[in-house]
């Protein structure tokens, strides 16, 4: 009943922590009402015994994507479009109209299913005996989903390679190709060609 | 681990070593890239080698995630051979663009590892991870002219949408994962083969189906396309046209045969009423382009609708036969449209900055740079399905079985429509060939020995498999085969 | 309503509605805010929905699966933040914006 | 014949290639011999082809390989040898041999020499392979590529705009005529499960199939024939074609693409005789054709331009033939019109040569000393083609009309004899303008370079004259005739469908022959009046002709008006307005109409793709929503 009754204020404040996020006007306020949100998953993952996964909700997200989006947005000092539209004047009432209308069949389908639970025999109680969540859950991790690890580690490494590209600068000593980035001064003429 | 497993992933693994290598070499390269090509040429085809090797295996491996079969084996020799195309012609574009960089090679062998185990993939976990892999390969590569505003557009408008609909599929994902239990395809199908196919099972399943059609660019799911191809290095759009797409389908076959057969009927009228609505979009917004790389665009969702009226066949005959066509048609259509996109980034690595791929600077093409417009007519012609092209086998197979599949209607308007086709893809042969340019665009140089041979292979493969599809059939049914044991 | 496990202290469906509130949240997020980070950060909120689905249904069907899965849709969901902070970049510097209807340059 | 027939299409498929990759660097002006060795090569064996299938009752099959399978579909690449092919065969490698010399003088020095022959090495393959072809589909790949290639060709001197919009005009018509035949193709495979000619046939005759269905094919394929065949009203392309050099014209547009849709129907006779209706349209068509294209013919002034109209006019005539089921008939006149027609084309090439590229009939008069040669071999021709006796044309016109009379179609046979008559007109107002006369009506400079073309030029044009004189013998009325007898058993089954009688020649064919050659003659006169004799003594010619009656009821000057009136308004310049308003405003204003569709289908759909990106999400999300809305409700 505890649990409920927790589960029922962490799943408030999550989803009004998420319509803040969308409603806010300043990027930072939203970025922060994003943690809260952030937060309260990671405690209803805490409700479902699944420890270890809200202490990663909370390590990446909370901590290294939260820093990521802060660096970025104080380094492109995004201030001045507090004073713009916000919103996409064209469609927002559509948008919202239609997700509203695709949520409440979400609900009545979701509704009519009757689930049959697959018994896999991982009770928290059966964790618990065999060495804890973190154990039980690396187990799994490196038993049954071996490849799809290896397969993220390398979106990691793809993602870094690709911000790379697309953000550091070039120096002149290892690229050959240097001539191609436009002039400080013009830089609108290349910028506008054909790819 | 048993060593069984890691063979089951030698093609990949050979590719990820080339990718890595030339993250390692590239800094210590001068001007010079050749070395860099030559890596990323050896991984991919020394991945096709130990791939074809490999036939005729059946090597269930990662618990069950993935399968080694001649079915991975086909679409791995797919993608090598279409992202081998893909570095040969990018080389001089590169070079012109005076963008050539490492980094390319390896986000592009990237892309091909992910589309890869998209194949092989028999778990939707692995799927999910590997689609990932080549999106987000795909949305650098989109953007790799970041200098360039539309290059930084394309990139934009692929991520937002692309990342969108990844998490309505992902959604759709959890939901299956909540009826069935279990994220393999075999466990899925085994748990619901016991429940009664009611409008959980089915919405789980569209919403997968909606993520896929996304990739494989199905209206209305299709908006991105003409833009982000429009934007993304030339090359590399010809790539997204066939690669991305052919792994898209691969999975759409795989997992909806293997996964979903109970609502086979339900997903077969899904794609069904996707394809004429991709079909219709297609082509009558190609027939308004005016730019010759947009149009390509929107012909590639064209494509995809008549793709998917084979899949459609497929679900709804609860048949493999129109499946089986599809490959062929994709095998088809990959060799293609490369050599289409291709030529055009030939023509833009040679006219430089002032080419914009406009219908109006093809004039004259033809005479001046009389293989580049030789080519390309050969690819149109192929793409509208003249006899006497790999065009014309690929569509005959196909609408062949979807009237096979009893839906004569479908097939007639797939054909009306790529009559339709003929309109827009003739056209640019014409002006090519028959009309005088307004202004003088200089070909500077000869074409170089990779593009020359990019070309040259697509151009064969093109007229080969024209006339003597009957090797190709017999692999893919083969293929196809091992997808049920 | 789904018979749920006896010791599973909150019904299963709980976890669906409060996931496809969120997604939907995120769901307006995205078609609504003209800002790019906003959209990103919606795009993780749809991401984030599905993670309370997955980790549900995994303490439901009692496997692992859906926690598993949740770790590789976060890598996935940083990988994605990571690249489209890095697309954000781009833009900014090309365009001085992030507001992404005036990305329009191609159209038609 | 088994071992030896793949070569007929497979020598000039190979010069194409090597002509094309030697070409531009190699061979250069030395690019006609490999060409002209190749077809002269496929003449041969198609002579051989032909001595060997005489009487045969089955046709050859040929099998190179298993092109394509599906399930229990085969498609094989095969070729069929019967009567029929061998004549086509003999018909276009032998004109194709004469041009391709021709050509050597004709196009000698232009910059795309090599190119030039290469491009009709590859038609020539393309037409081999559709006459050769054993299924619907190997044919349907043969008739894309001889139009490919005649796009091209037409489109040879590209920096002529005219050339280029000619072309795009030739290719757009087709397109309309290909998307029928493609699905009449579609239909075939969907109705008999097959491809092959012997299997359709033999289900046709077996009268498994519905005769709607069989309606239904047969005015799809005719479709196809009328887009290739230029009938009306899909005939404009041709005219236009001229641009493209003048031996193009000669191979392609009068001696073997064009016939490629008369071919189409002789070959689908089955089909069609099932389908009567069918057959009435392509009756009503080709009819209506010949005597459209006869009439705009008189108005023109290109040289080229009138062979043109003629050639749709002639098409016009076979269509007829085959309309009442005179198979062989259709046949006969096109193996006599690809003689004369190939022959009047390459004398106007002959005489464009002599004048220095001048088309203009009104600059030209009196060649006939100057290039004895061209004038005495195109007289051949243009007699042939007024269906002057004994010369070729007169015999298969004559064959057509006396069939069409037979028959009992009247209007059909009298219409054909109004066409004759209009036909003998122009031809020979044609003749006259250009050879007759004392002196040209061009500046010095052209008249002193006039001069007879080179030796492989006029070669070909005594060789085609020859055979257009005596050509006509084969084909000799009733049981006479050679060339009936040997296409007999290929059109026997659709014969015995439509119940068509044995031929037998009675006092009626000698009058009809009296009768059309009468009118031939009398379209001669008038043209001999009008243009030699010259309009201001026509009245008292009349006069002298009627004698005293005519001085009685009208005086001169009302003579005179009648004259004016019937022929120079009413005909000529009735001529000139329908070619106006019709090929020009109708035609023309139909293909710039769907130009001007599509822009403004741009302006529809081009704004649904914004190119913001939410609108793009906005797209999917209602494609979401429709698609769980109809799972809520499913």
């Amino acid at each position: 009943m505890v649990e409920k009754i927790l589960f029922i204020i962490f799943a408030v404040m999550t989803v009004a922590g998420g319509v803040g996020t969308i409603t806010r006007r300043n990027v930072i306020h939203a970025l922060l009402l994003l943690v809260f949100t952030f937060l309260n998953v990671a405690a209803i993952f805490f409700l479902t015994q699944a420890y270890f996964l809200a202490v990663i909700q909370i390590l990446v997200y909370a901590g290294a994507i939260l820093v990521l989006f802060v660096f970025v947005i104080m380094f492109l000092n995004l201030r001045t479009f507090q004073e713009q539209e916000q919103t996409h004047r064209g469609q927002r009432w559509v948008a919202l109209v239609l997700s509203v209308l695709v949520l409440a069949e979400f609900i009545i389908v979701l509704a009519g299913i009757t689930f049959v639970s697959a018994k896999g025999g991982f009770t928290p109680e059966a964790i618990t005996a065999a060495g804890g969540s973190t154990r039980v859950f690396s187990n799994a991790l490196f038993n049954q989903t071996l490849l799809p690890f290896e397969v993220a580690s390398v979106i990691l490494l793809v993602a870094m390679v690709g911000a790379i590209i697309l953000v550091k600068k070039e120096k002149a000593a290892n690229v050959a190709t240097r001539e191609w980035e436009p002039d400080a001064e013009s830089p609108a003429e290349a910028a506008e060609e054909e790819v | 681990m048993p060593g069984g497993d890691v063979l089951a992933i030698v093609p990949e693994l050979i590719i990820l070593v080339a990718a890595s290598a030339i993250l390692l070499i590239e800094p210590f390269l001068k001007a010079d890239r050749t070395a860099v090509m030559a890596v990323a040429l050896t991984g991919l085809f020394g991945s096709i080698a130990v791939s074809l090797g490999l036939l005729g295996q059946n090597r269930v491996a990662f618990a069950g995630m993935l399968v080694l079969s001649d079915w991975a084996i086909f679409f791995k020799v797919l993608f090598a051979a279409g992202g081998a195309l893909t570095l040969m012609m990018s080389s001089d574009y590169l070079e012109s663009q005076r963008r050539h960089i490492g980094e390319y090679y390896a986000l592009l062998l990237f892309a091909i590892i992910g589309m890869d185990l998209m194949a092989a993939a028999r778990d939707l976990m692995l799927f999910y991870v590997s689609l990932e892999l080549m999106a987000i390969s795909s949305y650098l590569l989109a953007a790799f002219f970041r200098y360039r505003v539309r290059s930084n557009e394309s990139s934009l408008k692929y991520l937002l949408t692309g990342s969108f609909t990844s998490a309505i599929m992902l959604y759709g994902i959890s939901l299956v994962y909540g009826q069935a239990g279990a994220t393999n395809y075999a466990a899925i199908e085994n748990a619901l083969r016991g429940q009664a196919t009611g409008s959980g099972t089915i919405l789980a399943v569209f919403l997968v189906a909606i993520g896929l059609a996304f990739k494989v660019s199905s209206a209305p799911f299709h908006m991105w396309v003409p833009d982000v191809y429009e934007g993304a290095p030339t090359p590399i759009a010809g790539f997204f046209s066939v690669g991305p797409k052919a792994a898209a389908f691969s999975v759409i076959l795989a997992a909806f045969i293997v996964g979903f057969p109970g609502a086979a009927e339900q997903w077969g009228i899904l794609f069904i009423v996707l394809s004429i609505l991709t079909m219709l979009v297609g082509n009558l917004f190609a027939l308004v382009q005016t730019n010759v790389k947009r149009m390509l665009a929107y012909s590639s969702i064209a494509h995809a609708g008549y793709l998917l009226a084979g899949v459609g066949a497929m679900g709804w005959s609860k048949n493999s036969y129109p499946g089986e066509t599809v490959l062929i048609y994709l095998a088809a259509y990959t060799f293609i449209n490369l050599g289409a996109f291709g030529v055009l980034a030939f023509l833009k690595s040679q006219v430089g900055a002032k080419f914009d791929y406009s219908l109006k600077q093809m004039a004259g093409l033809g005479r001046r740079s009389p293989w580049a417009g030789v080519l390309l007519s050969l690819f149109m012609i192929s793409l509208t399905g003249i006899p006497g092209t790999a065009g014309f086998i690929a569509k005959f197979y196909l609408f062949g079985s979807v009237v096979w599949a009893n839906l004569v209607w479908l097939a007639v308007i797939g054909v009306l429509l790529s009559a339709v086709s003929a309109y827009y893809y003739l056209r640019v042969v014409i002006v090519m060939f028959f009309k005088e340019p307004e202004e003088e665009l200089s070909i500077s140089g000869p074409m170089s020995g990779g593009m020359a041979a990019g070309l040259g292979i697509t151009a064969f493969a093109t007229l080969r498999s024209a006339f003597f599809p009957g090797w190709l059939w017999d692999s893919i049914v083969r293929a196809f085969g091992t997808l049920f044991s | 309503m789904a018979p749920t496990p006896a010791d599973m202290p909150i019904p299963v469906d709980w976890y669906l509605y409060l996931s496809a509130a969120l997604f939907m949240t995120g769901v307006v997020g995205v078609l609504t805010r003209r800002n790019l980070f906003i959209i990103l950060f919606s795009i993780e909120l749809m991401m984030n929905a599905v993670n309370l689905n997955l980790v549900g249904f995994s303490r439901f069907h009692e496997n692992l699966t859906g926690q598993n899965f949740v770790l590789f849709t976060m890598v996935v969901a940083a990988a994605e933040a990571a690249v489209g902070l890095a697309i954000a970049t781009a833009l900014f510097r090309n365009r001085q914006t992030l507001m992404v209807d005036l990305f329009d340059r191609m159209k038609g | 014949m088994q071992n030896y027939v793949w070569l007929i299409p497979a020598l000039p498929f190979a010069a194409f290639v090597v002509t094309l990759l030697l070409g531009r660097w190699w061979i250069k002006a030395e690019s006609h011999w490999i060409p002209i060795l190749a077809m002269a090569g496929s003449f041969g064996l198609s002579i051989a082809a032909f001595i060997q299938i005489r009487g045969a009752e089955e046709p050859v099959i040929v099998r190179m390989w298993q092109w394509f399978s599906v399930g229990s579909f085969q498609v094989p690449l095969a070729f069929q040898i019967d009567q029929l092919t061998a004549v086509m065969l003999l018909v276009v490698t032998g004109v194709g041999l004469l041009i391709f010399i021709y050509s050597k003088g004709y196009m000698h020095g232009d910059p795309g020499y090599y190119r030039f022959f290469a491009y009709m090495s590859l038609f020539a393959f393309s037409m081999l392979l559709l006459v050769l072809a054993n299924n619907y589909l190997l044919l349907y790949f043969g008739w894309e590529a001889v139009g490919l290639c005649s796009y091209y060709l037409i489109g040879f001197f590209y920096h002529k705009p005219e050339a280029a919009a000619a072309g795009k005009k030739a290719f757009i018509v087709n397109r309309v005529g290909d998307f029928g035949f493609g699905l009449g193709v579609m239909l075939i495979f969907v109705t008999f499960g097959t491809l092959d000619y012997t299997g359709v046939f033999a289900k046709v005759a077996g009268g498994a199939v519905g005769h709607n269905v069989l309606v239904a094919i047969a005015l799809l394929l005719f479709m196809g024939a009328m887009g290739k065949s230029a009938q009306f009203p899909l005939h404009v392309w041709l005219p236009d074609a001229m641009e493209g050099p003048t031996p193009v014209s000669a191979l392609i547009h009068a001696a073997t693409m064009v016939t490629a849709g008369v071919y189409l129907v002789a070959r689908s006779s089955v089909i069609f005789a099932s389908a009567p209706a069918a057959l009435l349209v392509v009756g009503i068509v080709g009819t209506f054709t010949a005597i459209f294209a006869a009439v705009i013919g008189m108005a023109q002034n290109d040289i080229k331009k009138v062979l043109a109209y003629s050639t749709v006019s002639q098409l016009g005539y076979m269509f007829m033939a085959l309309g009442v089921g005179a198979w062989s008939g259709a046949i006969f006149h096109l193996v006599a019109h690809a003689f004369f027609k190939a022959l009047l084309f390459l004398g106007a090439g002959s005489v464009i040569h002599s004048m220095g590229g001048e088309q203009d009939m009104r600059c030209m008069g009196g060649l006939a000393r100057r290039i004895p040669v061209t004038w005495i071999t195109f007289m051949t021709g243009a007699l042939a083609l007024s269906g002057v006796f004994p010369f070729a044309g007169f015999w298969s016109k004559d064959e057509i009309l006396g069939k069409n009379f037979q028959a009992g179609v009247y209007v059909v046979w009298f219409v054909g004899l109004v066409a004759a008559f209009i036909t003998a007109f122009y031809t020979f107002r044609m003749v006259f303008v250009t050879f007759w006369g004392k002196e040209t009506r061009s500046d010095e400079k052209t008249c002193a370079l006039i001069h007879e073309s080179p030796k492989s030029m006029t070669w070909p044009l005594i060789l085609l004259a020859v055979a257009s004189t005596v050509g006509g013998f084969i084909g000799l009325p009733g049981s006479f005739g050679v060339i009936q007898r040997f296409l007999e058993p290929v059109f026997s089954r659709a014969s015995d469908i439509l119940g068509v009688a044995e031929p037998s020649v009675g006092t009626l064919d000698i009058v009809l022959m009296v009768v059309s050659l009468v009118v031939a003659l009398m379209g001669m006169g008038l043209a001999w009046l009008i243009y030699v004799r010259r309009a201001q003594d026509l009245p008292q010619f009349f006069g002298a002709l009627f004698g005293p009656v005519y001085r009685v009821v009208y005086n001169k000057f009302y003579v005179d008006e009648f004259y004016a009136a019937t022929f120079v308004r009413v005909a000529v310049d009735g001529s000139r307005s329908v070619w106006h308003n019709f090929d020009e405003k109708v035609i023309d204003g139909a293909v710039h109409g769907s130009a001007w569709l599509w822009q403004n289908w741009g302006r529809v759909v081009r704004p649904l793709q914004t190119g913001r990106v939410q609108n793009y999400l906005l797209g999917i999300l209602i494609g979401v929503f429709v698609i769980v809305t109809v799972v809520v409700f499913l």
